[in-house]
């Protein structure tokens, strides 16, 4: 892909911020309102190949490596599995939500309250270990997505490719 | 747990059995045979005369090794030949369009779907 | 409670995980050196074996066991993803993980002058985690995400050389078909969840009824996992992809093949199980047309084997063949076994067929792995190329013996033992088959005597002078599968004993596998 | 018309006979009947899983294991992608 | 009978996506074809669990007087959906990368010329 007129380039300068702050909304928001880890994902993937396909691949191979987005991947998989492994070896079960109800110290829980009918979106201390798998597989979906697209981006733009 | 009994416990399917023992002995017979045969060869073999070349129906050896090479594809030369009928249908079966591999994945579908879901 | 059974307690789960989070670790490891992180994949994959060992040791003794996830107790109705880990499943999980070791020890120095190994390693360890899992849930929805990771995964391995055309062509190939046909399979999930709001194999196989919607979703089982194991006509996926990707990854792929087959087997005989119990036309006819499409089978990957010239095509065809013959007795299993005076026809078939399982996977694996050092020795594929390579590959010759005499299952190799349980049990049922089964070994005979004869033996060329024999990982490698094959073929008995009757004593007892979750209900 | 399409017609109108029949002999749309494993998760997601939310609670807590195995999925993709993609070490 | 609209949808949407496959020769099109299979089982699935005048499960800001659970559709479905979406995802991206690689060394998108693997 070659990059685009002034136009595009200012209009999706202006509009990255707003697409990735809804999509952080949405992630931070999974265990309360509809979305979660992978649609937040994909909305701020979709805002990043916006900007790749606005400047061009070549401008955005530049500076972001490939390399370094699928050393985030796996280590937001690594964060998925290890909080699946925490629920081994805190609440003494795989995939344990050993969060719900757990008191780290005095009265101070870490998502750990339990929602009650009728709450609202105030009530974002609650789901025991929902929003760090939301964090970690929004993290995934981000660096995931963006990193095929990028490659895709990139290889279709090389000389030897087209004859 | 496993023990020397065990090894050696003969396995009766009905209609036939089977011990370790007996295979074991029957290899040795047959390299001991395999031994006493090759004692009654000739003990006047020399390397490198003539009697290491090949007989090839009284006609001289090349001496290039690669025309003496039968190719892989010419072994079973009479045995593909003779089911020539078979073996083009096969070919035309096995075509390498991808469409055709899902399209064989339905007919099989539809044919069980008409055994079975008519019963 | 020591810490010996908290670890069995917790093995279902961390053989899927062990191999997840190495999978998950690797391209981080990668980053350090390549050594570590060939040595960390091997550690990984003999975490696992060891949790695979202790849990064979407990199932093998005290009949399945269940592993909830992310809830201590078992609540009805069955709400979470479980494990259901009988002996069937955990025989299968000791078939994975010999071939998944035997497949790293091999690719330490096969795949040495490759780049993107880094990859490569997360790859294998994604496809043995993945069989494992198909292998050990109890939920089919979890069922159909592990056959998506074995078909994705297995397609990016079969694609490994880019450079080649062929390999994207089969790898493009494999995914068009295995991708849809597990959307099939999603379909079927579907419409179990529809009628009986439950996704939990033991719960479905408690209350299903076998009504239309049941047939229809049996169909797309049987028809898409038997295309996934590859049974004529929907085979021609299996060569192309065999033959194409590198052998040192075959075998693992292989496996998830196997793990397919092993989807046919708790279908047919767990799920289905109680429906035919009443409807006992149905379960004949199925199992009819299942023997038909064996022979079939059979007699298809054995002829067009005969005519191949690449060598590992040649094996891809060979192995459609062995599928056949695990196919055979499935059917004849399903024919027979609701007939009081035919029991033990069917045991016996059962057996052949479980222990065929294990057998075919070693078979010819073997084969691929002897393929596959001779294209590293020669880098030469095709059979009219090859020629006079046992001058300087003796231990090579040695093991592509082993494998040839036990694929056409001449005593005293592994072969002979599980195809005469299967000869002897399809005589009983029809002659015919039995002696369709049997010219087919002996066709499978020929076909690697053409291909002994004209790679191995003949007139040493000049382009073959200077080859040398493989390098020390891959001769471990054959040599740990020569031995079990020898070992097994010796004493047949004993694995019978100790692995394959329990395994088909616990896929006969339906009413087991179904108390063990639900209580007894 | 070739032989191809032929049979193609005649196995699409047989696979597509079952389908629509299956498809009208599931229980009507809009009316699942009393579905046990839903309505206990809707009746428990509070207190178990502790969120508000029904479908992230099996997204996440009931059926967490499926979504390992999904982003076990995106992993491996982005892992294939990767290795198809890659460039030779100079 | 006509309270099963969506599920006949269903079924051609499949139809659809299989005509693709079996019938067109582009390869990128055979793509399109598996991804309409796909969204007509994710449609399948998710109007499984659509109950009449359900709201979404969510407690948060629920409307006052919703009875639960009878008036909420069922979550199951949806987080099956889900998975099932991102398994797609990934299916497409490794399969548009293999055709972008197999017209680089082929030079075409028919797939009766894609056949170097055949017999």
């Amino acid at each position: 892909m070659s990059e685009m007129s002034k136009i595009v380039r200012t209009i999706s300068n202006v509009i990255f911020p707003l697409i990735t702050i809804f999509g952080l909304y949405v992630i931070a928001h999974g265990h309360l309102t509809p979305g979660g880890g992978f649609q937040g994902g994909a909305v701020v993937a979709s805002g990043c190949i916006m900007l790749l396909a606005a400047y061009g691949s070549a401008w955005a191979f530049e500076r972001i490596k490939e390399k370094r987005l699928t050393a985030f991947e796996s280590l937001g998989a690594v964060w998925f599995i290890g909080v699946a492994f925490l629920g081994l070896f805190v609440g003494g079960i795989f995939f344990a939500n050993f969060l719900v109800g757990l008191k780290l110290f005095d009265n101070f829980t870490l998502f750990g309250n339990i929602p009650v009918v009728g709450s609202t979106l105030a009530d974002i201390n609650t789901g025991g270990v929902l929003p760090l798998m939301n964090f970690a597989v929004g993290l995934k979906v981000i660096a995931g997505l963006f990193a095929v697209v990028l490659v895709m981006a990139y290889a279709s733009s090389l000389k030897e490719w087209k004859k | 747990m496993l023990s020397l009994e065990s090894l050696l416990e003969t396995l009766k399917t009905g209609s036939g059995f089977w011990n370790p023992v007996v295979w074991v002995v029957a290899i040795a017979i047959i390299f001991l045979l395999v031994y006493i045969l090759r004692g009654f060869g000739k003990k006047d073999y020399k390397k490198e005369t003539g009697q290491t070349q090949a007989f090839l129906s009284g006609n001289p050896e090349y001496e290039k090794k690669e025309l003496m090479h039968v190719k892989g594809s010419n072994v079973y030369w009479g045995f593909t030949e003779t089911l020539k009928s078979v073996y083009d249908v096969l070919k035309k079966m096995h075509n390498g369009n991808a469409s055709d591999y899902v399209l064989w994945f339905l007919i099989i579908m539809a044919v069980v779907f008409i055994f079975v879901g008519l019963i | 409670m020591n810490l010996l059974d908290v670890l069995i307690q917790h093995s279902p789960p961390l053989i899927v995980a062990v191999p997840l989070l190495g999978a998950f670790l690797t391209p981080l490891v990668g980053r350090i050196n390549e050594k570590v992180r060939n040595i960390f994949a091997l550690v990984m994959i003999s975490i696992t074996g060891f949790f695979i060992a202790l849990l064979a040791s407990d199932v093998f003794t005290n009949g399945p066991r269940v592993y909830v996830f992310g809830a201590q107790n078992l609540t009805l109705p069955v709400v979470r993803v479980l494990f259901e880990v009988d002996s069937l499943s955990i025989f299968m999980a000791i078939v994975t993980f010999i071939l998944a070791f035997v497949a790293l020890v091999y690719s330490w120095s096969f795949m040495k002058e490759n780049d993107g190994l880094d990859k490569y390693y997360t790859l294998v360890l994604l496809v043995v985690a993945s069989t494992l899992g198909m292998e050990l849930t109890g939920d089919i929805f979890n069922f159909f995400v592990f056959l998506e990771i074995s078909c994705i995964s297995s397609c990016a391995l079969i694609a490994f050389w880019v450079h080649k055309g062929e390999s994207l062509e089969a790898a493009f190939k494999y995914i068009v078909i295995s991708s849809i046909g597990a959307l099939f399979v999603l379909f079927a999930v579907g419409i179990f969840y529809a009628q009986y709001n439950a996704l939990n194999i033991a719960t479905l196989a408690n209350v299903i009824q076998f009504t239309f919607l049941d047939k229809v979703a049996l169909v797309l089982l049987v028809v898409v996992l038997g295309m996934k194991a590859g049974l004529v006509p929907m085979h021609m996926w299996l060569p192309d992809s065999y033959g194409e990707a590198p052998p040192s990854v075959t075998i693992v792929i292989i496996g998830a093949t196997q793990a397919s087959l092993y989807g046919v087997f708790r279908m047919c005989f767990t799920l289905y199980s109680g429906a035919f119990q009443n409807i006992t036309i149905s379960e004949s006819t199925i199992g009819l047309i299942i023997i038909m499409l064996a022979l079939l089978t059979i007699l298809i990957g054995v002829l067009m084997a005969l005519i191949q010239t690449d060598f590992r095509r040649l094996i891809g065809f060979v192995a459609v063949a062995e599928i056949g013959y695990i196919f055979l007795t499935i059917g004849v299993g399903l024919v027979t076994l609701h007939d009081p005076d035919m029991i033990e026809v069917g045991k016996t078939a059962m057996q052949g067929g479980i222990f065929h399982i294990i057998n075919d996977c070693l078979d010819v694996g073997l084969l691929f792995l002897v393929a596959g050092a001779i294209y590293y020795a020669t880098r030469e594929t095709s059979l009219n190329e090859m020629s006079g390579l046992a001058r300087n590959m003796r231990c090579t010759t040695i093991f592509f013996l082993i494998g040839l005499l036990a694929v056409s299952g001449i005593p005293p190799m592994n072969g002979f033992a599980s195809k005469l349980l299967i000869y002897q049990s399809t005589y009983q049922l029809n002659p015919i088959i039995s002696i369709i089964a049997i010219l087919a070994s002996i066709m499978l005979l020929a076909i690697f005597v053409k291909v002994f004869y004209s790679a191995f033996l003949g007139p040493k060329i000049s382009k073959f002078e200077n080859v040398k024999e493989v390098s020390k990982s891959m001769l471990i490698g054959m040599g740990v599968v020569s031995c079990i094959i020898i070992i097994f073929g010796l004493f047949p008995n004993i694995v019978i004993h100790y692995l394959v009757e329990p395994a088909v004593n616990a896929l006969l007892n339906n009413a087991q596998y179904i108390s063990v979750v639900l209580g007894g209900v | 018309m070739t032989t191809r399409h032929i049979v193609a017609v005649l196995v699409f109108s047989i696979v597509a006979v079952f389908f629509v029949f299956s498809a009208l002999m599931i229980h009507p749309f809009g009316d699942p009947g009393s579905p046990d494993m839903d309505n206990h998760i809707i009746k428990n997601t509070q207190t178990e899983a502790g969120t508000n939310n029904g479908v992230t609670s099996v997204v996440f807590d009931y059926r967490g294991f499926d979504t390992l195995g999904e982003a076990t999925i995106l992993f491996t993709a982005v892992a294939g992608v990767m290795m198809i993609f890659r460039r030779k070490k100079r | 009978m006509i309270y099963n609209i969506p599920f006949i949808a269903v079924v051609v949407m499949i139809f659809i996506g299989l005509y693709a496959v079996v019938f067109r020769r582009n390869l990128i099109k055979m793509v399109i074809g598996i991804t309409i299979i796909e969204c007509g089982v994710n449609l399948f699935l998710i109007t499984l669990g659509y109950r009449e005048g359900g709201v979404a499960p969510i407690y948060t800001s629920l409307p006052k007087g919703t009875r639960y659970p009878s008036e909420m559709v069922l979550p199951v479905p949806q987080a099956l959906t889900l998975t099932s979406i991102v398994i797609g995802v990934a299916v497409l991206a490794l399969m548009l990368s293999l055709v972008m690689h197999i017209y680089k060394h082929y030079g075409t998108l028919d797939v009766r010329k894609i056949r170097r693997l055949k017999e």
